[in-house]
């Protein structure tokens, strides 16, 4: 047996059993140093898989080397190592660049615990993704779950607290939702391997409890992902989390949860529900475009720089959701290539913004004019992180937005209902981004504002890491390309 | 090196520039200058090497990464392309030139960004020139936007600012909300983005829906100036005179009018607009443009915006020129492009030289100035006949051809645009000739000063002599632009 | 033999569920809460007693009637310590019994 | 009969349910949910889960319980009125309550052995487990070899709420500060000075532990395991915590000790998985742990539910410890 | 008597929208977490019922008895992770309320809420 045929297992359980060992640390920045070597070590284990699966399609791992179904499955598809790619490297980048950021918020002495919730997390997340058995990804889900709410409750403001409450009440009742389905598809099968959950469903078609169970599966995950009009956790858990701990959500988070809603929509329910196509599409279009403009036009007027950029992710998973809805492998291309660019974005964004919190008081727009004259580096990783969420090309949002674009106009008449709604929300987040970049740069600066420097430079060299990614997965976006277009043929069952 | 190498380098060049001028910028003013002009005379032989190729039919082409299936970034030269690089390269140095003039004379903040970011919109022109597919063109199109906003917004105070936010808002709203999906229904339709001689869309797309993408593409490109979507030029104005000499009279408008000249020649094919029925409209939006911005520039009382729809009008020359179909018209169009950059810097080379030397903005204070500064004024003298279309200028040159393709074409609709318009152009530069030249120079603010700085003198005496020289050696934009033709027919 | 067993086996759970019943009826009825700690601790302790011992009589000489035995221990030690730290906790608190004439869930 | 008894038992806990919501009191509401894991303990063993119903009565009846007094002692237990309307709140409950129940009407009886689940996977792991394992219990079986990964999961969510209590009462106003120890208060001294707690107390707890431990290495062959025996032992400790007050309860098992127990317990099921690896099997192979099969799942699973056990008990005693630490404010 | 059959899942319904209820209803935040509870135990239900075989008992094994019919121990095992999950993740709120206690001396809901938008 190769370490190679061990990796799936190796990505969960290396930060996983590492996690524990963090607690431990308690000398100076022994723990930081740790976790990032562990994440580091993750995001090795993700390219090694991502390689394997490319070359030799899906891998599968029996747990305890019990079969599947009898035992837990792990599988690891292109979309699964797309997505094991995002969650480590934006664990790793933010943990390697952002000590400063995290230091400046957080008393030492709590910083080993917090480290080793980081790591669960993670360990969490990536659980979930390479998980091929529904009630393992409950297990996972809640794994990361309660690490993330400690992360968001690291947060110095007192108002992190109900912030993490509210996250906390609805992510478990996400999870519970999920379970319920879960429950009532294990009912009518009785069996829990996703895989075989597919084969078993054929049987027993368009009964109740399975719809049901798809709808509760759907409103569970749709929940734990922010989708519209269930996103009311997101803004302020983003806002009032420590600065790394946003930028990191921001880039992974809901998105793992619209992993496992894809998968479940297209691989278990997609070719056995007749209706589902239609039920899937009728509900998520409209829910999709209302959360765009809705999130949009919100952002439009908030003047909390971090509140704003949680407004425009909510808008952003409507664009996933948008493209995936489109039940066609274009869409889905689309829809999967932008869970890859928007990370690259927010990534950028929330890191600038950490920059920029190392040195002004308050991020609401009023407080921040003219910043951009004493913090060039910062303000314009910010802005090509804000270029790339608009869609210029030229950066990774484009590529997205053209995917989308295409993928949309398939669908005829309808399609340019939405061409329109897409292009209409790019213009807002335009205008939302401008607004911020206006104010940095020719705002004037708050009277009792002290003398301001540019960010730590290790900080900067992390932001510009970011957003140099943006830039070059908008000029060769191949691999993610790769990997996404793989991963909707997967979901579509082109692919063995 | 090869002539693709050379396409790279022709692109690189500036990019590496401003990555000097950020360097040396802040020790340094001489030495900022000093790589700015080495960088535009290392422009310059890159680009004007290439010439000799281009006439012997010569299509260099080169292909970068594979941004999405099937669509790369990818480079090719063909001749209008080259004659907007030729133009755009030859006048950087004239510019720079009179940058270092004018901002020093105006004791202007900010010089390394001015410059910095003027080298980097170089380069996206460039880019914009060379491109050998939309989706390249597209790329490079967004890039000059970003570029030149902090540009328009260099004074950055509040007006400044807010008339930065329409240029940017206008220019960028239309790019994304009109040409992106109208460059994305082409690919569908035609599953490439190509540039080809004779375009790609016959066959893919007919009836009225080629009327509606005509649509998007010709108001997605903002930079045309195409009524209504103007209102970003007069914004721009806002801008000190070396942007909006090269950039809002030749590169970045240029841009716009090439795009579209290239998306009519190589996207839909002359021949295929010429038989469907429901692209007529471009030429009257064109022929609306022409007079109604002239009429507007009547108005005026600012010499900056007055020249600034005077452009709007004469972009909508080339637009109109372009929509004609005809061999001669589309020589006409590309003349013009190359006639109207010499004539339109000219003016406003000269209007920045009055404002530096006197402060002076509005054409109520011009009286008398001719006296003062005879070189400037005579320089503005020249540029104005060009506009007008007065032998021996340039604009007399590209007014022929045009003139001649409405004959070809039967257009009367068209001649009569062209003489009123003269009319109209006569009409409001005239009078400020009158004034400068002839009253008596009473008015405030202080009349007490010269002629202005002698590096931007020596610019626009070059730009003028440009103007007049094309009169008479217009032969090669000729034989390049009747390569064209050839295509066209 | 075994009916003689079964029969008593009987009586005593009857006997028990009994004093469980009135335990039960003297919880609602009685007026404090002093006077219903008195009724709720004859439910855990003599109608424990027999239920339990019923229960032992009916599963006979097996590991079931000294598992039964051992709960009985149990219940027997913790029941009346659990009735003495609640009076113990309420009279702490302040409530004497002779001043708490009207029950808390009727003021 | 059992359904009859099912019904009487279930309908009970609607009520007690409701009854939870309805009160004001948030002590009194404790106490009912005291009441409703009780209930639910109960139906579950008439529903032949003995292994859960022993976990929902430790967990749900205790730890629980414990976990809402240690908070209520801290905030108060008055709740008061809300002014938000019920009725947004009552059409969505209302609306999924009709969809659920609809599906219900096509769902599989109670006891149903037709039902799909008991067609599939379940019986090979009834067959299979006194093959593969030899002992029989087969919730146990499954839970710490055929569904391993889950149970690992599982003391990792256990260490996550751990980390996560000791991290969010490691700051704020009410943090016990290390350099000024607090006025030791009434509870904190515990019930030393009642004599008849104290003696029966103290007389209990070796045989709460004992029996935890029995639970603990009983496992595969009666109801129980790691987590009940866990829990079980962590209540005998918290009971000796109230009795001889905090302070004497952290002499004996600090703080630091209890995190080392998590931290172990975590580890070292977690490395039974790598030595597996490691002996040529897949993660959490217990097969290879030994020459012969079935003794490798033995010692593994005997290995890990003490891993789980120190966890879940280390973990317990660690958050009861952060609550009672807690200083009252304001 | 048949239908009782499905009696069971009705009561897993009817405690789980009770809990749901408390949860989305409620403003003060322990009564929120009670909820809570009550929500994850009703799907407890479903789970355990679901596993029920008529006439089976619990799946121990006994040697020498042959023909047993055991309940399945698939759902149980499962809970046994879910009441763990649930446990532990009611200990995490209740830690968040008593810092939001703390710092903002109110456990309602619409109170924390005030003091949110007055500052």
């Amino acid at each position: 047996m190769s370490i190679y045929q061990h990796l799936p297992a190796l990505q969960v359980v290396v930060p996983m059993l590492i996690a524990p060992l963090v607690v431990l640390m308690r000398g100076r920045g022994l723990a930081w140093a740790m976790a990032t070597a562990t994440s580091m070590m993750a995001f090795i284990i993700a390219v090694s898989l991502t390689n394997i699966v490319l070359e030799t399609g899906a891998v599968s791992y029996a747990m305890g080397s019990w079969q599947a179904p009898y035992g837990i499955e792990l599988r690891v598809t292109a979309f699964s190592a797309l997505l094991l790619l995002i969650v480590t490297a934006a664990s790793t980048i933010t943990l390697l660049f952002g000590k400063q950021s995290i230091d400046s918020q957080l008393e030492e002495h709590r910083q080993p615990m917090f480290y080793a919730a980081w790591l669960l997390v993670l360990a969490g997340l990536v659980g979930i993704v390479v998980a091929g058995d529904a009630f393992n990804i409950f297990v996972f889900m809640e794994v990361s779950s309660l690490a993330s709410y400690i992360l968001i409750a690291a947060g110095p403001n007192r108002k992190a607290m109900p912030s993490v409450f509210k996250y906390l009440i609805m992510g478990t009742i996400g999870a519970t939702f999920y379970l319920i389905g879960v429950g009532l598809i294990y009912m009518m099968t009785g069996t829990l391997n996703l895989a075989d959950m597919e084969v078993r469903l054929q049987e027993v078609q368009d009964i109740k409890p399975i719809i049901v169970a798809a709808g509760f599966i759907t409103v569970g995950l749709a929940l734990k992902a922010a989708v519209f009009p269930l996103h009311v956790w997101l803004p302020n858990s983003y806002t009032y989390a420590p600065h790394m701990v946003t930028a990191f959500f921001a880039a992974c988070a809901t998105k793992v949860s619209l992993f496992v809603l894809l998968r479940f929509e297209f691989l278990v329910f997609h070719q056995n529900l007749v209706e589902h196509v239609g039920h899937f599409s009728t509900f998520l279009i409209p829910l999709a475009v209302i959360g765009i403009l809705l999130a949009s036009g919100v952002a439009l007027f908030e003047s909390h720089l971090k509140r704003l950029l949680a407004y425009s992710s909510i808008a952003q998973v409507g664009y996933i959701l948008l493209g995936a809805s489109m039940a066609t492998a274009s869409g889905l291309t689309a829809g999967i290539i932008h869970m890859f660019n928007h990370a690259l974005a927010k990534g950028a964004l929330f890191f600038a913004i950490a920059c920029l919190a190392t040195q002004v008081s308050s991020l609401r727009l009023e407080n921040l004019g003219g910043v951009a004259r004493k913090m060039p580096w910062t303000m314009a990783a910010f802005v090509i992180g804000g270029l790339s969420l608009v869609g210029i090309p030229g950066t990774a949002g484009f590529i997205s937005k053209w995917l989308l674009i295409s993928a949309v106009l398939e669908k005829g008449t309808l399609g340019i209902f939405l061409v329109v709604a897409v292009l209409v929300s790019s213009l807002m987040a335009a205008v939302y981004f401008w607004r911020i970049v206006e104010v940095a740069y020719f705002g004037d600066a708050p009277k009792q504002s002290a003398e301001l420097h540019e960010a730590p430079k290790w900080m900067l060299l992390g932001t510009w890491f970011v957003a140099l990614a943006n830039i070059y997965y908008g000029l060769n976006p191949s691999l993610p390309l790769l990997l996404s277009n793989q991963a909707a043929a997967s979901l579509l069952g082109q692919l063995p | 090196m090869t002539s693709g190498m050379q396409i790279i380098a022709a692109l690189l060049v500036p990019l590496i520039g401003a990555i000097g001028i950020a360097l040396v910028g802040r020790k340094s003013p001489n030495l900022r200058e000093a790589v700015t002009f080495i960088t535009a005379i290392a422009l310059l032989v890159i680009v004007w090497t290439m010439l000799p190729g281009l006439f012997a039919g010569e299509r260099p082409e080169i292909t970068l990464t594979e941004l999405l299936p099937g669509l790369s970034i990818k480079f090719q030269v063909e001749p209008l392309g080259m004659m907007f690089a030729a133009l755009a390269s030859l006048l950087w140095i004239v510019n720079s030139i009179y940058s270092l003039g004018y901002m020093r004379g105006n004791k202007e903040q900010h010089q390394t960004r001015f410059y910095v970011l003027f080298a980097v919109a170089l380069s996206a022109v460039m880019g914009i020139a060379f491109a050998g597919n939309l989706l390249t063109l597209f790329i490079f199109y967004e890039i000059l936007t970003l570029s030149t906003y902090p540009l328009v917004a260099h004074k950055g105070d509040g007006k400044t600012v807010a008339s930065a936010r329409v240029y940017m808002g206008i220019l960028l709203a239309t790019s994304i909300g009109l040409f992106l999906p109208a460059i994305i229904w082409t690919y569908m339709a035609t599953g490439t983005l190509d540039f080809v001689p004779g375009g790609i869309l016959e066959g893919h797309v007919a009836g009225p829906a080629v009327g509606l993408l005509l649509v998007l593409f010709v108001f997605g490109v903002g930079k045309a100036a195409l009524m209504p979507v103007h209102r970003w030029l007069p914004a721009a104005m806002v801008a000190p005179t070396p942007v909006s000499a090269l950039l809002h009279a030749v590169a970045v408008v240029k841009a716009g009018v090439f795009t579209i000249t290239k998306i009519i020649i190589y996207i839909f094919g002359v021949d295929f607009l010429a038989v469907e029925p429901s692209t007529d409209w471009l030429l009257y939006a064109a022929i609306f443009t022409v007079i109604a911005a002239s009429i507007v520039a009547l108005r005026q009382t600012n010499l900056k915006r007055l020249l600034a729809y005077s452009t709007i009008a004469q972009l909508s020359y080339i637009i109109m020129a372009a929509a004609l179909l005809t061999p001669m018209a589309e020589i006409g169009a590309s003349l013009h492009i190359v006639a109207h950059a010499f004539g339109k810097i000219t003016l406003f080379f000269a209007a920045g030289c009055i404002y530096v030397a006197s402060k002076k903005t509005e054409i109520a204070q011009l009286a008398g100035i001719g006296r003062r500064m005879p070189w400037t004024m005579a320089a503005f003298t020249i540029g104005a006949l060009s506009m007008i279309g007065v032998p021996p200028t340039a604009g007399f040159v590209s007014k022929w051809y045009i003139l001649g393709g409405a004959f070809q074409a039967d257009s009367y609709i068209v001649i009569a645009t062209l003489v009123l318009s003269t009319v109209l152009n006569a009409a409001y530069f005239l009078p400020i000739l009158y004034i400068a030249w002839f009253r008596n120079d009473e008015t405030t603010p202080a009349n007490n000063h010269g002629e202005a700085p002698k590096a931007m003198v020596i610019a626009v005496t070059i730009t003028a002599a440009l103007t007049l020289l094309f009169m008479a050696f217009n032969q090669p934009v000729l034989d390049l632009e009747s390569q064209l033709v050839g295509i066209t027919r | 033999m075994t009916t003689v067993i079964d029969i008593l086996s009987w009586v005593l759970l009857l006997a028990g569920s009994i004093f469980v019943f009135i335990g039960g009826i003297g919880t609602l009825r009685f007026p404090t809460f002093y006077t219903r700690l008195h009724a709720a601790s004859l439910t855990d302790g003599i109608g424990t007693i027999l239920i339990l011992g019923g229960l032992v009589l009916q599963a006979g000489w097996t590991l079931a009637a000294f598992k039964l035995l051992a709960i009985l221990v149990f219940l027997l030690l913790t029941g009346p310590t659990a009735a003495y730290a609640l009076a113990n906790a309420a009279d702490m608190s302040g409530m004497k019994p002779e001043e708490n004439e009207v029950s808390e869930v009727e003021k | 009969m059992v359904t009859l008894f099912a019904v009487f038992l279930l309908t009970l806990l609607v009520l007690t349910a409701i009854a939870v919501v309805q009160t004001k009191n948030l002590f009194v509401a404790v106490m009912l949910m005291g009441i409703f894991s009780l209930l639910m303990a109960t139906v579950f063993f008439i529903l032949d889960a003995a292994d859960v119903a022993l976990t929902e009565a430790a967990v749900g009846a205790g730890i629980s319980t414990m976990l809402f007094l240690a908070t209520l002692a801290l905030t108060g237990e008055h709740e008061k009125p809300s002014k938000k309307g019920p009725w947004i709140s009552g059409l969505v409950v209302a609306i999924t309550s009709l969809i659920l129940i609809d599906a219900t009407f096509e769902q599989p009886y109670l006891g149903d052995p037709m039902a799909p689940v008991q067609q599939h996977v379940a019986p090979w792991y009834l067959e299979m487990t006194p093959e593969l394992m030899d002992f029989p219990n087969v919730v146990t079986a499954v839970l710490a070899s055929f569904r391993g990964y889950d149970t690992l999961g599982e003391v990792f969510v256990v260490l996550t709420a751990c980390i996560g209590v000791l991290f969010i009462l490691s700051a704020g106003p009410g943090a016990p500060n290390p350099k000024s120890p607090r006025i030791p208060t009434a509870p904190s001294v515990g019930l030393r000075h009642h004599l008849i707690p104290r003696v029966v107390g103290k007389l209990l707890i070796p045989f709460i532990v004992l029996f935890g431990l029995y639970v603990q290495f009983h496992g595969e062959y009666s109801p129980g395991g790691g987590f009940q025996a866990g829990a079980i032992i962590a209540a005998g400790m918290i009971l000796y915590a109230l009795l001889e007050g905090e302070k004497q309860a952290l002499k004996v098992l600090p703080q630091s000790v209890l995190i080392g127990m998590v931290v172990g317990g975590a580890m070292l099921y977690g490395m039974v998985g790598v030595v597996g690896m490691l002996m040529g099997g897949n993660f959490l192979d217990y097969s290879v742990l030994s020459s012969n099969p079935v003794s490798g799942q033995q010692i593994g699973i005997l290995i890990i539910e003490i891993g789980v056990g120190l966890a879940v008990c280390g973990a317990l005693l660690a958050i009861f410890h952060a609550f009672a630490a807690r200083r009252s404010v304001g | 008597m048949e239908i009782l059959g499905l009696y069971n899942y009705w009561a897993y319904v009817a405690v789980l929208m009770i809990g749901f209820y408390a949860v989305i209803a409620k403003s003060n935040l322990i009564k929120k977490l009670i909820g809570l509870s009550i929500f994850q135990s009703a799907v407890f239900l479903l789970y355990i019922t679901m596993g029920k075989v008529d006439g089976g008992t619990a799946p121990i094994i006994q040697a020498g008895v042959s023909d047993q019919i055991f309940s399945n121990p698939l759902p149980q095992v499962l809970i046994l992770t879910a009441i763990v999950v649930g446990v532990s993740t009611l200990a995490l709120g209740l830690a968040i309320v008593v810092r939001i206690k703390e710092s903002y001396g109110t456990i309602e809901e619409d109170q924390i809420h005030l003091l949110d938008h007055k500052s």
